[in-house]
């Protein structure tokens, strides 16, 4: 597979205007780079959650082919 | 939806845990009562420890009507596993059933249910407040309220230990 | 054998608290699902904490019967109902339930239920936890545990906290 | 009632071979002697639990006309 699975979930959703995407995966692609082809925004605001491949994830790690993003707001379960 | 597994607890023994997300409405003690009858609790658990998380008619100040609550569907599972696995490795407890609900939720209809049990009751207690802990903390769940002028996302869970939350 | 009152709790509402002795055995969770089908909890309470203790087959190394519970009758309700009232004027909770066998127990049936409903969390495990210590360490009962070598009194609680009691 | 109501719990049940009993008031009557004329002891052992009139006491207090007093061994209930 040569694409990025992307997903939103909650509020980001809802701004993003769909619940998930994807995009063609490229060498030394990160997660910020995601993140700006879907909104625009150079950086990850930082109340932002991020899950590569359902894992959380800290920082802005680089991604390999096939893998899932999500990005989803601060959870709010229980 | 469903995962059982069995593996070694500290004690030695294996241990049973039920993790389940649920779509439709479910009564926490009835799981509970069902759960026991089911046979899968020994003369050797002591102890018992649940928490039952249900849908209140108000949150910050304001009256619910009702919610939704929206998940990750492949995560959530595997996030509340991983908790799980983490109680079981840190305390003595023989058995651990956790219940979530998903999608739209009415007042008074039970949310969430955390029961262990163990030799001790220490180990029960304690299990059942870290699970219920991470979980509200770490799980990927989202609520969104009904309210009066509309809908609202729930930004941030109650740290519940505040008289003032 | 039965006690209900009314009283403020700190959220200035009244507050139920019931607390039974049974001669017989019960059901410790069906019992806690004849009290919220009771009606007596309402849409107020988010959090539910249970404690339950139930006879174990083995303690401190040795394989048990069964066992006789005494009490001290007018004191250990007088007492149950201080502790009860003393958690809730710690915390928030809008809803007591204590029940505690007595009498003659075989191994598997309950002893002791604890319940506590609240808005929050910590509220409701706060105090749940807090009766059951004090029950264990100063209520006024008495267990004697039938052994292969006859009969013994159990002459102290275990503390509940250590992985080795 | 000029009496003193005595009870007797568990494994002092057992040792007194009776559950309850009852002495004559005596003004300036105390726990320390209801013991006495119970068991024959000067002490009550450090351990031992006192209750009069269902409340827990310490030390060795006077007691007066109708009061019940109790011993009883630490308790394991729950």
């Amino acid at each position: 597979m040569s694409i990025i699975k992307v997903k939103f979930f909650a509020r980001i959703r809802e701004e993003m205007g769909r619940a998930e995407d994807q995009l063609d995966f490229r060498h030394g692609l990160k997660v910020s780079d995601v993140w700006n082809w879907a909104s625009g925004d150079d950086e990850i605001p930082e109340a932002m959650l991020v899950a590569v491949n359902m894992e959380h994830v800290k920082g802005d790690p680089e991604l390999k082919e096939g893998d899932e993003v999500a990005f989803f707001p601060p959870v709010t379960g229980g | 939806m469903k995962s059982l597994s069995s593996r070694p607890s500290r004690e030695g023994e294996p241990a049973v845990m039920r993790v389940e997300l649920r779509p439709a409405p479910f009564d926490a003690v009835a799981e509970v009562r069902d759960y026991r009858a089911s046979g899968g609790i020994s003369g050797k658990s002591g102890a018992t420890s649940i928490f039952i998380g249900t849908m209140r008619d108000f949150n910050e100040g304001e009256e619910v009507r009702n919610m939704t609550l929206e998940h990750y569907p492949g995560m959530t599972e595997k996030h509340l596993e991983e908790i799980c696995k983490q109680a079981e490795n840190r305390w003595a407890v023989h058995d651990i059933l956790v219940l979530h609900r998903t999608g739209d939720i009415e007042v008074g209809e039970d949310i969430v249910l955390v029961a262990t049990w163990a030799a001790h009751r220490g180990d029960a207690i304690d299990a059942t407040r870290f699970i219920i802990e991470d979980l509200k903390h770490r799980a990927p769940f989202w609520k969104k309220e009904a309210v009066s002028e509309g809908e609202r996302w729930v930004d941030r869970n109650t740290s519940g230990y505040l008289s003032a939350d």
